[in-house]
Formats: structure tokens, C-alpha cells, sequence
């Protein structure tokens, strides 16, 4: 079928999903078809909405404009170039989560599997949706479509109070942020009234008109993926949504706000501000630094992921504003540059952080636990999950040569380049911000050692887990492929940017290609060669070719015998499994080091206790300072308005009776 | 100034003054009366306007106005009194003097607001608008000041009365089909509201209304 | 051939009359269900029949039906007989468990018919004078629907409703009096002067200072029925108190009504005052109404009073949208009060179920529905997020509308509008999500709920909000443009 | 590429691979005699190699294969930074293969295979030491990246060979900012490998230590490789600091001649390092581990201040 573009084949895998999500709904009882059939059928759709992209990369914008939608504002559709790298790790990510969903959902768990089915594949589609939508119109319903399927996913196990509570404050959240970002458009339209994106574009907004609708696209976007201080819903979904949802949502959710804030302050807006930057990146700082040591400090594992992902969604914070400060001095290469770094890192993000949550999935189904304190050893138990868990803990330390590392490397480049700024006090702010950054990176790799470590390492905490076993053979299939995405954007990253390239180009006019393919698909240089380099696969290489000859030498010089013994116990006879670090214990040290960061409710034990106990609940201030104030403020309003409603008819009739007066006296025409 | 412009005047003003009245009366039994007699001034009033106009639908309006207004709904709300064993309205929620104040601002705001509306009008009964809007908002303040149901049915129905002096000093009565239907609903409200009276009596032991005042919010 | 329209109306007052008489009889409640079919199937007849022919007058000229209130017909017919259907099994389970008579049943389904009636009499009506007569009479008939259980809190709700709509129709009473007063000055005394079709002719030489004041008197008047704040007070008592079925038709048709009353006489005002003060009053009552409605619906324990309080704050948000007038905000208004009437009477039914299920009102007594009946739970899940303006449904298409408009023309009043939408999210998300879900022991239910009207509802909604249809849209753009 | 190339490629490596034990060992001698002790041999790490690789390898009945791989990986690690950092020439092929960031990041990776191999038995200690070792990571990496910013500024890259040539080769210009990045990079070298005011390499002492805590399990080969690890990070470091702050005398392109003069340069200088090594490790005394944030807080501090240094004083040069 020649004729059919790019476009019409997102359009139709969209419907595709829609249709195996209402499959599911037909019979909503019968695993094996839902599971062995439909899942895998979606993960197909989504390898080749995938592909579609990546054969469109650099390709000329397509549009279409569909009968549904309002009557003077019928669906816009376009698909550019920026789409198409959000479409490209929609679908690549969204494969390895389906495929892993086919072995994950069972029976008997929270809803019937034919509802699941439908709300993931909606979820699916309205997320294509947002990426394609080309009006405020379709964008909107996209938007939320995707909120409400995937609060309906994340609320699954609906029957325990603090998953509801997690759904409500989720939802209630995107709402409010849903609000932010019609405003935005709102804003954008200029009073024209054409809430079509290219009539946005067309509009040339004065600076605070701009600025406003920058903000309030930061509060919106910012909202779903969970910048500070709208946060907080973000650590209580993830860890309340089944694992897939939890990796769709924060590998792949949280990147369509990403794209949204591209779309507004690059695309849309027109104009472009240096404070601006200033703003997403001091958000995106603290962001980063709050998720990170949260992060480091939980004891529940998907807890902990959740504040990870909410330090990496700081850490693209941090290359917008960066993007957006060169973009606003006109410094198109070094923006592409810090850009580049931000796409990497969307992409990046999805692959390991999807990774990770399967990972936690696997083992919450083997061993029905989350708490961090009962689990461990289970990389004897589960080493196809271990392993390829460790992939995902390197990538998302930043560590080379996984994917995680070059996008770190790619933003402290653009960093680097900050003193080129034509403005003194950016100068020096922004180097310090590096220095945040690399703080982050490191304290990240803390929380990974930690969430590994205590998972996987050491010895069982609790008996039961002996009874684990390892992930089936479709839960493995998912995780390798996201293992081994994970893999090829470490290794391959001048291939991977040759193709995410075409977005850059298109939203600042330059891009990374020229230089990055003058050195060949395996060296990355993103200024030139002088300036910094990178060969990951030389890396690997290296590594694993000391580590093999070593190995060979030390057997062939010397011998490779070994035995096994008890572990040594320095003395103490009670070198049992609670010897080890609690997660509490491990983060110990974060905890008081950045004591003022947490608000923490501790116990201590004392020589008088009958049973000595220790136990540390670590808060978010934001909840303490922003929100249950917020919440003590709309009820004092409330209570004062529901005076209105007395229970007297006279005071009734007399509100009748004073309004009427106040009219007849007060309105003329 | 016409006999008969000056008999309509005279009608209206003891239309506000049987408002008044009404206002400060607690005796229900008396209330009842006052309403008829009010009704009846009414009738009387729209009679003299037919009379002097000519207009043959205002002889049907005033026929219906006595009949409905100063004889069937009386006789119902006696017939209801009596059944019900109600004679006085315990107190008023305001106090009587305070009330009486607060009608005379309201008079005042009245014949102001209806001043440049009379001024139009070419009616031969044009000066009595302000009085008919006085005596409406006189009913809904005794609405508001009454405790018990019965008085609170009356000012309802008294506030129709103002409506009826406002539709023949301003217009010379509604189209008479319109003036149908609105009887129609006075009386089947009248006969629904009886039917209230017992069903609340049964369920309170009482007809005062601030029995009435459970459904709210806390 | 009979008259479409003499059937429209004769179907529900014959039905009512027979009710009233032979209400007691094992066919009553299919009669019931039958006439109301009957009154949609010749609506929608009489719908197509206007939409091709234009319109038309009725009985001479007592009755006109345009391209605006004959979509008002369709959907009060509609609404009329799913509410119908709902209640057949809903009121035979409240006789079970004997909560009402059979001589009680007799009245509630003769009066609903007569309360179609006097609705469908309101619509179409050509004359303001019996406008208000019709008015008048739905408050009747609804003051028996709503003190149906004959409990003290019924009764109490009934007395307020009776009372506070009194007193607000008698204002109107007035200002419709002011109105006949400021036309028969252009139009002489022939009688015409309370007649549409005469009025909005000569809507130009009206004279603007009777016509602001006519304007005070009806809006405070109908807006007592639509539940502006601060004249709402009888709507919740009366909307939690009475059975379910005459909630949703209060909530889903009353109101509508009401504001269909303000509309025609807006045009008259604003052809008469030329400066935008009906609109500006529309607006202002609009805000005030949809702000404190949404901030008293945080403290609501009884789950019908709760969406009561949200109609009340989407027929601010309405009233709001057509006081802006102009072609897309009287578009949106009309589509938004189509959505509100098509999703609240569907939230009703479910609430209505719910409710019966759990043997209780009491939010905090509900829990779990999804696993005492997953089709109750999902309806009311469903209607609650399109009642709360979620896309796809079809009642964010028409707030989408209504806040760009607004963005555009009246921008300070977007935050006001967007911190009431927020508000009201959470309040009632937070409340329906733990009833919907959760744990529960409840039991069964003797009859199997009628839940097909609330997802017939729930899917037109959600067709509206992804692809609303051309013959619709043109008949809503026609609706509009006579708006002004 | 050229063959030449290669060779001194591997030449360097091989270099790194034997000088690395040798200098851990000059400066124990170098310690113990400025603590008035009688000197070990100065082989004696070649020794304890050998001892370690002829012993068996004793696993605890706990331990994984993540454990058996780590060693490996760790050393793997090293040998990659001792490859790429320039010790010999600024023109050998593996120097485009990492910058000064990807050398942090190597660093990087092998302190989590070492600490997710100490948490792998699961003995208190080896949580402890994984935990410590990850608290001087964290602290540490920032304060070395600060530094790197600050050399990447004036030499306008990260790639370690222009660095060196920006220093060495080009015009001589005084950069205060240097003064500030030499000392934090100073005090980051010591945590990092694990001496004295962070961690003390002589002791056992099970409350203090960090780096011995994590090894506490491993024998055999596989201690063996640890060490000579330890000593390749090591030698890493001083080679990173010298060619970044005494960058006289590596060769610049792979002429024979260069290289010839460079190898005695970089003994001499590691020589003098090893010395200014003990002595500091001499003059101080082991803190408490909660002191150590303060350390490295102060390296941090004195990083950043190299950078604005820099650029207050030197961006306008």
C-alpha cells in the first residue's frame, strides 16, 4: 500500500490498540486469550508504531484532520519530527511492557483481566493521540484520556483505602494540571479564538503574554510529570498501579509532559526568554535533588523507583531550562546540543526506568512483597531478573557504558558551554547548577546500589523467599528487550542521535548530525573530537576483554580453584540475615546529612525498653507546607459557605428577598 | 383627577394599608379576615377600573378576584384553621416594630423603583404600581417574619394579591387566560398546601415551622 | 393526520389523567413507560418534521415550536422516558421494601406525567403569561413527587421547595406583568402582547427601563428555579428528599425549564436594553452560583444532595455561558445543558440504585459497588468523571467551549471559572471513588436494576464529546443564533 | 591509528599494570619510614599478589556470581582509566575514548560493582563498607567533576589529551583557578582511595573502615585482583593529577624520543607523589566518618570555587 503515510499507519495502530483493548472487553474472564493473544498483539502494534517512526525520522511534517471532534474544531493530527521521537519511544518502550504484561497480569488479582486490557490499550492510543494531536481540542481529550485510563490502572487493586487515596490524589492532580495547560493554550491563542496548534503558531505573543503561557505550560506539564512541588502524587501512584502501568507510567507517561513542554515553549509560544530557563532549570534542580534523596531513603522499592523517576524528570528539567537559555541567546549549536541531551535522556529514562519497575514487578509476584526490610538473595532465586535488573541499576546510575551515562554526558557538555552566556550573573550560576547535577548523579548511583543491593544481594531477609521463583519466559522476553534497549543507547549513541536529530533540527533550526557522523557510528563527539569524546563501545570492549584475559591469565598462570565456605563472622556468632543493613540502615547516613530535607518521626530505643525497637518514617515537608494547608484553607472556605444553607426558610426568603432589593436598587442598565 | 382615578387611589392605599395590617397581626384567625377583606378591596378596585375603561375582561378579573380571593380561599383557610386547632402565630421572628420600620423603607424603595415605570404608563390607574410592588414586598417580609405555616401561606397568598393590583394599575389586567391559569394555580396550590398542613401537623405535633429546619448543613 | 404536537402534549396529560384513576392496576407502570415513549417518539417526529419544515405554530398561535425549544422537547421527552424506564423497577423495589403505598405509587405516576405536561406546555407555549402558569403548575406537581415518602424530611424539603418557588415565581409573576406592560405600549391592547412571536419582533422599541426591570424580577423569579445562589436553598432538600427518579428529572429537566425561561425572555431584554446588562447579570449570578456550589460540595454526606449542589453549579457555569451570549457561548451553553440533563439524570439512576442497594444515602455507608454490582459502579463512575468534565465526554467539549470563550472575551473570569471547576473535582471525585470502590457487604437486590437508560445516556454523552452530529450542530448553531 | 600507536598503547597499559603495585608499595615504604617504622620490602606487593593468586579462591555459601564477576569488572575498570588517562603521550588511540567525565564514570562503575559485591553475602560489614563506600562516592564524584569543569574551561574541553597539551604545550599563563582545583582534587584522590583522613588502608578495625569492610570476603584470586585494582586507582589518580596539574614532560605525539623522556618523567613524579602522598597521610589522623562529608564537602566547596575563580579573574584573559 503505497499511498499510506506514516500518519494514516500511527492513526491506524491508535485504532488497533483502541480494538484490542475492546477485544478484552468481550471477554473480560478469559486470561489465555487476553494474555497469550491480545497483550502480544499490542506489543506487535507497537513495534511497528516504532518502526513507523523511525523510518519517518527526518521525513517532511505529514497532517490530517479527522471528522470527530468539535464541530468549528474537528481533530488536528500531525506528526513532525519531535512527535516522532516520542512516538518512536512510545512504541519501543510500550513493546517490552506489553510483551511483559502477557506473562504478568494472573488471574484473581484486583480487576478482571479484560477490563486491564482495555484501560492499557486506551492508555496506549490516547498517549499516541497526544503525541499526534495538532489542536488544544484533541490534545485536551488525549490528555486526559490518558489520565483517567491509567488512574483506572493504577487504582486496580482498588480494595485497599491507600491505593484509592494514591488514585484520587493522582487524578485530582493531573486534573489540576489539565486545567494549567488549556490555560496555556488558552493564553497562546491570543484571543483569536483558533485553538488549532498552527493557529498558535501563528500568533505572535508580547512577552508577558508569553511568559505566561511558558508558566503555566510548566505548572500544567509539570504537574503530570511530577516536577516540584506538584509532585507528590507521582511516588504514591507508582507504587499502587501494577508494575507494567507503573513502567508505562513513568517511562513513558512522564515523557509525553516532557513533549508537551517541548511542543509549548519551542514550537508553540514563538518567543523565547532567558529567565525562562532560569526557572525550569532552578525547578528542575530542586526537583532532582528532592526525588534523588527521597529517593535514597525509602523502604518501599517501587517507592524508591517513583522518587528516582522524579529525579530524572528534574534532570530534563534542568536540559529544557539549559536548552532554553541558549535558545534565548540565539546560541542554536549549543542548544541543539543541551537538547540532544534531553532526548537522549527521554528516551534513555524510558528504557531503564521501565526496566526497573517490570523488574519490581517480577519480584512482587514472586515474592508478594514491596517492602524493601523483607526481601533479598533473590538473585539466587531469580537471575534472569537480577541480571537483567542490573542493567537497569547501571543505566540509571549514569554509569557507563549504559544508556543512562551518555545523556548525563551530553548535558554536563552543554553545561560546560555556559560561559559563552552574554550574561554575567548566568555565568556563574549555571556551572553550579552542573555541580548539582553531578551531585545527583552521584547520590543517584546511592539509591540504585541500595535498591539492588537490598533486592537482589545478601542474604533473604525473610524465609519465604525461598519460595521465589524466577519470571516466566514472557516476562523475560520483555525485560531483555528493554535490557537490550537499554544497551544500544549506550553503545550506539551517534546512531541513536543521527536519528533524534531530525527533532532538534526542527525546533531550533541545527542539529548534532553533522558533527556526530563525521566520526563514525562509533565515537561520539558532539563538538568535535578535540573538544570531548566518547566511545562507548570501546568502553564495553575494554572492560569485558581485561576482565575475560585476566581471567584466562590468572587460570592459566596460576589455577581457578575455589571452595565454599560459612561467611566469616568476625567473631560474632548472630551473622543471620538481620545482621545485614536494613534499607533504613543504608540510608542512614543520607538521612543525616541532609537531616533538614526530611521531615522524619523517629523512635530510639532506650536501656529501659522492654522490647528496644528503632523505626524512622521519613515525610515530604510538601505535604506539611503546601498541601494540607491548601486542604485546611478550601474546608474553611467551605465551612463558611455551607452557612448559607441554614435549614430557615426564613433566612432563605430572606436571601431571596435582600437579593432582589440589592438588584432593583443597585443594576441599572 | 377623575371620581374614579381617585376611588382606584383610595383602594390601593387601603390595599397597603391592609398590608400593613397583615404585617403586624398575629392572630390568625384575623390575618384570615384582613386577607379577605383585602381581597376584596381588590375586587373592588379592579371593578372600578373595568367600570371606567370599559374593558369587559377586567369584569371576569374582578368577578374572579372576589370569588377566588376574598371568599373560596378565606373559607378554605378557615375551614383549615379550624380543623387544624391553630389560632395564634406564637411570635413573630422579628419583632412587630422592627418590622413595621422596615416596611415603610420598603414602601419607600418601592414607589422609587416604580416611579419612572408609572410615569409611562397611560393607564388610568398608573399611580397605584408603586403600591401594588409595596404590598408584594410587604407580603414577602411577612413570609419571612412568620414562624408558623398558615400566616406564611397567607403572606404567600397576600403577595398574589399585590401581583393582581400591579397587573390592573399597570395594564389593565393580563390576557384572561393567562389570569386563568394563575387562579388555577393558586387554588390547587392552596388545596395542595392544605393537604401539607395535616400531613406536617401529623408528622411535627405542630404547624410552626422552625420544626422545619433539620435539612441543612453542618 | 393527527397533529404531532397536539400528541406531544396530549399524550402525557391523557396519561396522567388515566394514572391518576387507574394507577393502582398491574399495567400502570407499563403505561406509564408507553406514554412516555410515546411523547419522545412523537417529539422526535415532530423534531424531524420542524427541522425540515421550520417553524410552526400550534392551537392558532398559543403554541409555537421553533428550532430552539423544540430541541428543549426532544430532550425533556427523552430524558421523561428513560427516567420512565428507570423507574419501573426502582419504585417496585421501594414498594417492597415498603417505603411507599400502592396509593402513593398511583400519585407519583400520574404526577410525573402531569409534570411532562406542564413541562412540555412551558416549552412550547407562545405566550409568557402561560409560560409562568406552566411554571407554576411543574412546582405543583413536583412539591407531591418531592414529599412523596410523606417522612418528616420530606415534608420539610417539600414545604421549602413549595414556599421558596412561590414566592420566586410570584416575583416572576411580576416582572412577566412588567413585560405585558412594556409591550402593550408597542403593541396596542390586542391581546398579543404576551405572545414570542409578537414580542420578539418589536423586541427594539421596548421600552429599557421597564425591560431592566422586568429582566430583575424574572431572573430572581426563574432563577429561584434554576438554583442561582443565592436563591438555590430549596434545590438540595428537595433533590435528596424526594425518590430518585423525580431527582433525576428535577435535576436533568426542571432546571433546564427554568433557564429556558430566562433565555426567551434575555432576547427580549437584550433587544430592548442594547447594552449587555441581562448578560452581565446572567454572568454575575453565574460565577457567584458555580463558586459557592462548588465549595459546598465538600461537605456533603448524603450523595444526592451532593449532586444536587453540582447542578446547581453547572446551571451557574450554564447561566454563565449564555450570559456571555454571542453565537459559540449560547452553543456551548445549549450543549452543555443537554450533557448536564443527558449525564446528572444518569448519575441519578445509578445514585438511585446505589442507594437502594446500600439501603442508605449516607456517603460514608456506600462502599464497594463495583463488587455489589459492577454495572452500578462503573455507571456511576462513569457519569461522575463526565459530570466532572473529563474527555472524552461530552460535557468537557462544552466547558472547553465555554472556557475559551470566556479566556477570550471575559479572561478574569477564567481563574474564578477553573478554581470552581477544580474545587468540585476534588470534592466529588473524592467522595464517588470510595463509594464506587472499595469493600462492601451488601446485598442483593429482589429486582435486577434498569441500568440500559444510564448507559444509553452515558454513551450519547460520550458521542458528543468526540464527534457531535452535523444535523445537531446546525440545529444548535440555529439555537444559538436566536439567543443573540 | 597507527600500529606505533597501538603498541604504546599497550605499552602504557602494560606500564600501568606493573608500576601500579610499586608505587602502592613506595608508599608504604615512604609511610612507614616517616612513621619511624622499619620499611616493608618494596616488592612486597608483587608478593601478596602472588601469594593470593596461588591460594584457593573461598566463597561464603552466600555469594552469587555477582560476586565471583565483580572482581573483573573492578579490574576491568582500572585498567580502562590507567588506559586512557595520558601518562605516556597525549596521542594514543584509547584517549578518545573517554573524556574526564567518562573517567569519573568509570570510577564510577567500579565502586558500585564493589559495592554491590560487598552487600553480596550479606555480612554486617560488607553493608557497612558498601554503604560507606557509596556515602565517599557520592560525596567525592561532584567535587572531581567541579574540578574537571574547572580545567575544562581553561583547556575548552573535557578530553584529557587537549587538557595536557593546553598546559604543557601552549603558553604558559598562571591560572589561579588551578591553586583551588589541585587542592580539591587533592582531597578527593584521598577518600577515593581510601586514605588516611576518610579511611585508613593499614587497619581492620571493623568500625572504621570502609574499603576493607567490603572486601572482607574475598580471598584468593579474587582479593588479588581487588588489590591490584586498588593499586591501578591509584596510580590512575596520581597519573590524572600529575597530567592535569604538572602535565610537563608526556610526549605529545608517539615519537619514540617523546616517550623515551616521558617514562623517567613519570617515575620521577610519581616518585615525588608517593613521598607528598605519606607525608600527608602521616600528618593526619583518621576522622570520624561523619567528619568525612565535611572533608569532602570542603574539597567540593574549594572546586567550585576554582570555578567561579575562573571565571571572575581568568574568562576575560
Amino acid at each position: 500500500m503505497p499511498d499510506l503515510l506514516p500518519i494514516d499507519l500511527l492513526l491506524i495502530a491508535a485504532c488497533a490498540w483502541l480494538a484490542i483493548g475492546f477485544a478484552g472487553i468481550f471477554a473480560p474472564r478469559n486470561l489465555r486469550f487476553i494474555s497469550k493473544i491480545l497483550f502480544p498483539l499490542g506489543a506487535f502494534v507497537a513495534v511497528l508504531a516504532g518502526l513507523t517512526s523511525l523510518t519517518f525520522l527526518g521525513g517532511a511534517t505529514e497532517t490530517a484532520v479527522l471528522l470527530i471532534g468539535l464541530p468549528d474544531l474537528p481533530f488536528h493530527l500531525r506528526l513532525d519530527n519531535l512527535s516522532a521521537v516520542f512516538v518512536l519511544l512510545l512504541g519501543f518502550a510500550s513493546a517490552g511492557i506489553s510483551v511483559f504484561a502477557a506473562g504478568y497480569f494472573r488471574q484473581g488479582e484486583g480487576a478482571a483481566p479484560g477490563l486491564m486490557c482495555l484501560q492499557y490499550h486506551v492508555f496506549l492510543a490516547s498517549m499516541l493521540l497526544v503525541l499526534l494531536a495538532d489542536d488544544a481540542y484533541a490534545f485536551m481529550v488525549a490528555w486526559e484520556g490518558m489520565a483517567l485510563s491509567s488512574f483506572f490502572l493504577v487504582t486496580t487493586q482498588h480494595r485497599q483505602a491507600e491505593i484509592r487515596r494514591a488514585g484520587y490524589l493522582y487524578l485530582l492532580i493531573a486534573h489540576v494540571g489539565a486545567i494549567g495547560i488549556l490555560l496555556s493554550f488558552g493564553v497562546m491563542t491570543a484571543g483569536s479564538g483558533d485553538y488549532s496548534f498552527a493557529g498558535m503558531r501563528a500568533q505572535a505573543l508580547p512577552p508577558f503574554w508569553g511568559s505566561a503561557a511558558f508558566l503555566l505550560a510548566l505548572f500544567g506539564f509539570g504537574a503530570k510529570a511530577g516536577l516540584l512541588p506538584v509532585h507528590v502524587w507521582l511516588p504514591e501512584a507508582h507504587p499502587a498501579a501494577p508494575s507494567p502501568v507503573s513502567a508505562m507510567m513513568s517511562g513513558v507517561m512522564l515523557k509525553t509532559a516532557i513533549y508537551g513542554l517541548l511542543r509549548v515553549s519551542f514550537d508553540l509560544v514563538g518567543t523565547s526568554i532567558w529567565w525562562w530557563g532560569v526557572v525550569a532549570m532552578v525547578v528542575g534542580l530542586a526537583t532532582a535533588v528532592f526525588g534523588v534523596l527521597y529517593s535514597t531513603v525509602q523502604s518501599d522499592m517501587k517507592r524508591l523507583l517513583a522518587y528516582s523517576s522524579i529525579e530524572n524528570i528534574g534532570l530534563l528539567a534542568v536540559a529544557l531550562g539549559l536548552t532554553l537559555i541558549f535558545h534565548a541567546y540565539r546560541m542554536e549549536a549549543l542548544a541543539a546540543l543541551a537538547m540532544t541531551a534531553l532526548l537522549y535522556h527521554c528516551l534513555a529514562h524510558a528504557g531503564f526506568k521501565s526496566l526497573l519497575f517490570l523488574c519490581t514487578g517480577s519480584v512482587l509476584h514472586a515474592t508478594k512483597e514491596r517492602s524493601l526490610g523483607k526481601l533479598g538473595g533473590l538473585i539466587h532465586r531469580m537471575p534472569w531478573v537480577a541480571w537483567l535488573a542490573l542493567a537497569g541499576v547501571i543505566a540509571s546510575a549514569g554509569l557507563p557504558p549504559l544508556s543512562g551515562f551518555v545523556s548525563e554526558w551530553l548535558l554536563l557538555q552543554a553545561f560546560l558551554f555556559s560561559p559563552g552566556l552574554p550574561h554575567s550573573w548566568l555565568n556563574m550560576i549555571v556551572p553550579v547548577a552542573a555541580a548539582v547535577v553531578a551531585l545527583v548523579a552521584a547520590l543517584a548511583g546511592f539509591a540504585m546500589v541500595k535498591f539492588y543491593g537490598i533486592v537482589f544481594l545478601g542474604q533473604m531477609r525473610e524465609p519465604a523467599l525461598k519460595e521465589a521463583h524466577d519470571a516466566g519466559p514472557w516476562e523475560r522476553a520483555g525485560l531483555l528487550w528493554l535490557a537490550a534497549l537499554t544497551l544500544a543507547l549506550g553503545v550506539l549513541p551517534s546512531t541513536v542521535i543521527g536519528f533524534i536529530d531530525a527533532a532538534t533540527t526542527q525546533l531550533l533550526g541545527t542539529g548534532l548530525a553533522d558533527q556526530v557522523r563525521e566520526h563514525g557510528w562509533w565515537m561520539l563527539a558532539p563538538i568535535s573530537a578535540e573538544r570531548a569524546s566518547y566511545q562507548p563501545l570501546v568502553f564495553l570492549v575494554t572492560i569485558v576483554i581485561a576482565g575475560l584475559v585476566g581471567r584466562a591469565l590468572v587460570r592459566r598462570l596460576y589455577h581457578g580453584r575455589g571452595r565454599r565456605s560459612a561467611a566469616w563472622d568476625c567473631g560474632y556468632v548472630f551473622q543471620g540475615p538481620r545482621a545485614q543493613d536494613t534499607a533504613e540502615g543504608f540510608s542512614q547516613p543520607i538521612r543525616r546529612i541532609f537531616e533538614p530535607m526530611f521531615r522524619m518521626e523517629r523512635h530510639f530505643p532506650t536501656i529501659r525498653d522492654e522490647q528496644p525497637y528503632y523505626s524512622v518514617k521519613v515525610e515530604d515537608h510538601f505535604w506539611h507546607w503546601l498541601y494540607l494547608p491548601l486542604a485546611r484553607l478550601t474546608n474553611a472556605v467551605s465551612a463558611l459557605v455551607t452557612r448559607l444553607q441554614g435549614g430557615r426558610i426564613a433566612i432563605y426568603l430572606l436571601y431571596s428577598f435582600l437579593t432582589l432589593i440589592v438588584l432593583l436598587l443597585v443594576a441599572r442598565p | 383627577m377623575s371620581l374614579s382615578a381617585q376611588l382606584i387611589n383610595l383602594f390601593a392605599a387601603v390595599i397597603l394599608l391592609l398590608a400593613f395590617a397583615m404585617l403586624a397581626q398575629r392572630r390568625v384567625l384575623t390575618l384570615i379576615n384582613l386577607f379577605a377583606l383585602q381581597g376584596l378591596t381588590l375586587a373592588l378596585s379592579t371593578l372600578v377600573v373595568a367600570f371606567t375603561t370599559g374593558q369587559a375582561h377586567l369584569y371576569g378579573s374582578a368577578a374572579l378576584t372576589l370569588v377566588l380571593k376574598a371568599v373560596l380561599l378565606p373559607w378554605i383557610l378557615h375551614r383549615l384553621v379550624r380543623r387544624l386547632e391553630v389560632k395564634w402565630d406564637v411570635e413573630p421572628l422579628i419583632k412587630v416594630p422592627t418590622t413595621m420600620l422596615v416596611g415603610i423603607v420598603l414602601v419607600i424603595i418601592s414607589f422609587n423603583v416604580a416611579l419612572p415605570i408609572s410615569q409611562l404608563s397611560s393607564t388610568i390607574s398608573r399611580g397605584t404600581l408603586g403600591i401594588a410592588l409595596a404590598s408584594v414586598m410587604l407580603a414577602f417580609l411577612m413570609m419571612i417574619t412568620r414562624s408558623k405555616a398558615i400566616p406564611q401561606v397567607v403572606g404567600f397568598l397576600a403577595m398574589e394579591n399585590g401581583l393582581f393590583l400591579a397587573a390592573t394599575s399597570a395594564t389593565y389586567g393580563m390576557p384572561m387566560v393567562v389570569e386563568l391559569g394563575i387562579a388555577l394555580d393558586v387554588l390547587v396550590g392552596v388545596i395542595i398546601l392544605g393537604v401539607f398542613f395535616f400531613q406536617i401537623r401529623d408528622q411535627f405535633d405542630s404547624l410552626d415551622i422552625r420544626h422545619l429546619e433539620r435539612l441543612k448543613e453542618k | 393526520m393527527i397533529d404531532l404536537f397536539v400528541l406531544v402534549l396530549a399524550i402525557p396529560l391523557v396519561g396522567g389523567l388515566v394514572l391518576a384513576v387507574a394507577g393502582e392496576r398491574t399495567w400502570a407502570p407499563n403505561l406509564n413507560v408507553i406514554a412516555s415513549a410515546g411523547t419522545f417518539l412523537a417529539s422526535a417526529l415532530l423534531t424531524a418534521e420542524i427541522v425540515a419544515g421550520g417553524p410552526r405554530f400550534a392551537f392558532g398561535e398559543a403554541f409555537f415550536i421553533d428550532s430552539m425549544n423544540v430541541f428543549f422537547v426532544t430532550l425533556t421527552a427523552f430524558v421523561g422516558m428513560t427516567t420512565s424506564i428507570f423507574s419501573g423497577p426502582y419504585m417496585r423495589n421501594e414498594r417492597e421494601h415498603g417505603k411507599l403505598s400502592a396509593a402513593r405509587l398511583r400519585l407519583y405516576k400520574s404526577m410525573f406525567q402531569l409534570f411532562m405536561f406542564t413541562m412540555l406546555a412551558a416549552l412550547t407555549t407562545n405566550n409568557l403569561g402561560i409560560l409562568w402558569v406552566a411554571m407554576e403548575a411543574a412546582t405543583l406537581t413536583t412539591v407531591l413527587l418531592v414529599s412523596l415518602y410523606r417522612t418528616p424530611a420530606s415534608l420539610e424539603a417539600a414545604w421549602k421547595y413549595f414556599i421558596l418557588c412561590g414566592v420566586g415565581i410570584a416575583q416572576a409573576l411580576f416582572g412577566t406583568i412588567l413585560l405585558y406592560f412594556a409591550a402593550e405600549r408597542v403593541l396596542g391592547e390586542t391581546g398579543n402582547a404576551l405572545l414570542w412571536t409578537y414580542l420578539v419582533d418589536v423586541k427594539g422599541q421596548l421600552d429599557p427601563t421597564i425591560m431592566a426591570l422586568a429582566f430583575i424580577f424574572l431572573l430572581v423569579g426563574y432563577g429561584t428555579k434554576v438554583g442561582l445562589v443565592p436563591l438555590h436553598n430549596w434545590l438540595p432538600d428537595a433533590h435528596a428528599e424526594g425518590p430518585t427518579p423525580v431527582s433525576a428529572v428535577l435535576s436533568g429537566l426542571l432546571l433546564n425549564v427554568a433557564l429556558y425561561a430566562i433565555l426567551r425572555v434575555k432576547v427580549l431584554a437584550d433587544g430592548a436594553i442594547h447594552t449587555s446588562f441581562a448578560g452581565n447579570l446572567m454572568m454575575g449570578f453565574g460565577l457567584l452560583t458555580l463558586v459557592v456550589a462548588a465549595f459546598f460540595l465538600s461537605r456533603q454526606k448524603d450523595i444526592k444532595r451532593m449532586f444536587a449542589y453540582s447542578s446547581i453549579e453547572h446551571m451557574g457555569l450554564i447561566t454563565f455561558a449564555f450570559g456571555m451570549g454571542g453565537a459559540v457561548a449560547n452553543f456551548a451553553g445549549l450543549l452543555h445543558m443537554t450533557l448536564h440533563s443527558l449525564t446528572k439524570s444518569a448519575i441519578f439512576f445509578a445514585v438511585g440504585h446505589a442507594a437502594q442497594k446500600c439501603g442508605t444515602q449516607v456517603m460514608e455507608d456506600i462502599r464497594g459497588l463495583i463488587r455489589i454490582n459492577p454495572l452500578i459502579g462503573w455507571s456511576l463512575m462513569l457519569g461522575t468523571l463526565a459530570i466532572l468534565g473529563m474527555p472524552p465526554f461530552g460535557v468537557f467539549a462544552s466547558e472547553f467551549m465555554i472556557l475559551t470563550h470566556a479566556m477570550k472575551h471575559h479572561p478574569w473570569t477564567t481563574p474564578i471559572l477553573l478554581l470552581a471547576l477544580g474545587v468540585a473535582f476534588a470534592a466529588i471525585f473524592g467522595k464517588v471513588q470510595p463509594m464506587v470502590f472499595g469493600d462492601t457487604q451488601a446485598k442483593r437486590l429482589p429486582h435486577a436494576p434498569a441500568i440500559v437508560p444510564v448507559f444509553v445516556h452515558l454513551a450519547i454523552v460520550l458521542m458528543l464529546g468526540l464527534w457531535i452530529p452535523p444535523y445537531l450542530t446546525r440545529w444548535f448553531h440555529e439555537a444559538a443564533r436566536m439567543l443573540g | 591509528m597507527s600500529i606505533s600507536g597501538l603498541l604504546w598503547q599497550l605499552f602504557a597499559i602494560v606500564l600501568a599494570l606493573a608500576l601500579a603495585p610499586l608505587l602502592t608499595g613506595w608508599v608504604n615504604q615512604c609511610r612507614a619510614w616517616l612513621q619511624n617504622r622499619s620499611a616493608p620490602p618494596l616488592l612486597l606487593p608483587y608478593y601478596m599478589l602472588h601469594k593470593l593468586f596461588l591460594k584457593d579462591v573461598v566463597l561464603a555459601h552466600g555469594a552469587s556470581p555477582i560476586f565471583r564477576f565483580a572482581p573483573f569488572a573492578v579490574f576491568g575498570c582500572m585498567l580502562l582509566a590507567c588506559a586512557i588517562i595520558p601518562v605516556l603521550s597525549t596521542d594514543l588511540p584509547f584517549a578518545p575514548a573517554a573524556d574526564t567525565i567518562a573517567l569519573v564514570g568509570v570510577f564510577g562503575l567500579a565502586r558500585i560493582f564493589i559495592s554491590l559485591a560487598a552487600m553480596d553475602v550479606g555480612t554486617s560489614f560488607g553493608t557497612l563498607g558498601g554503604r560507606r563506600e557509596m556515602l565517599v562516592g557520592f560525596l567525592a564524584e561532584p567535587a572531581l567533576l567541579m574540578v574537571i569543569f574547572t580545567l575544562a574551561m581553561i583547556a575548552q574541553s573535557t578530553s584529557v589529551a587537549t587538557i595536557v597539551e593546553t598546559l604543557a604545550h601552549r603558553e604558559f599563563v598562571i591560572y589561579p583557578s588551578l591553586a583551588f582545583a589541585g587542592i580539591a582534587f587533592t582531597f578527593v584522590s584521598f577518600a577515593e582511595n581510601a586514605r588516611v583522613p576518610v579511611d585508613n588502608p593499614a587497619t581492620h578495625l571493623e568500625l572504621t573502615m570502609i574499603h576493607e569492610a567490603m572486601i572482607l570476603e574475598y580471598s584468593g584470586r579474587h582479593l588479588a585482583l581487588i588489590e591490584w585494582a586498588a593499586s591501578l586507582k591509584l596510580y590512575a589518580y596520581s597519573c590524572l593529577g600529575l597530567a592535569l596539574f604538572f602535565p610537563w614532560g608526556i610526549a605529545q605525539g608517539d615519537s619514540f624520543l617523546g616517550l623515551l623522556v616521558a617514562i623517567p618523567m613519570l617515575v620521577a613524579k610519581l616518585a615525588i607523589g608517593g613521598v607528598l602522598l605519606a607525608l600527608i597521610e602521616t600528618l593526619n589522623a583518621k576522622v570520624r566518618i561523619f567528619r568525612a562529608p565535611e572533608f569532602l564537602g570542603t574539597a567540593f566547596l574549594f572546586a567550585v570555587l576554582g570555578l567561579l575563580v575562573r571565571l571572575l579573574l581568568e574568562s576575560r584573559v
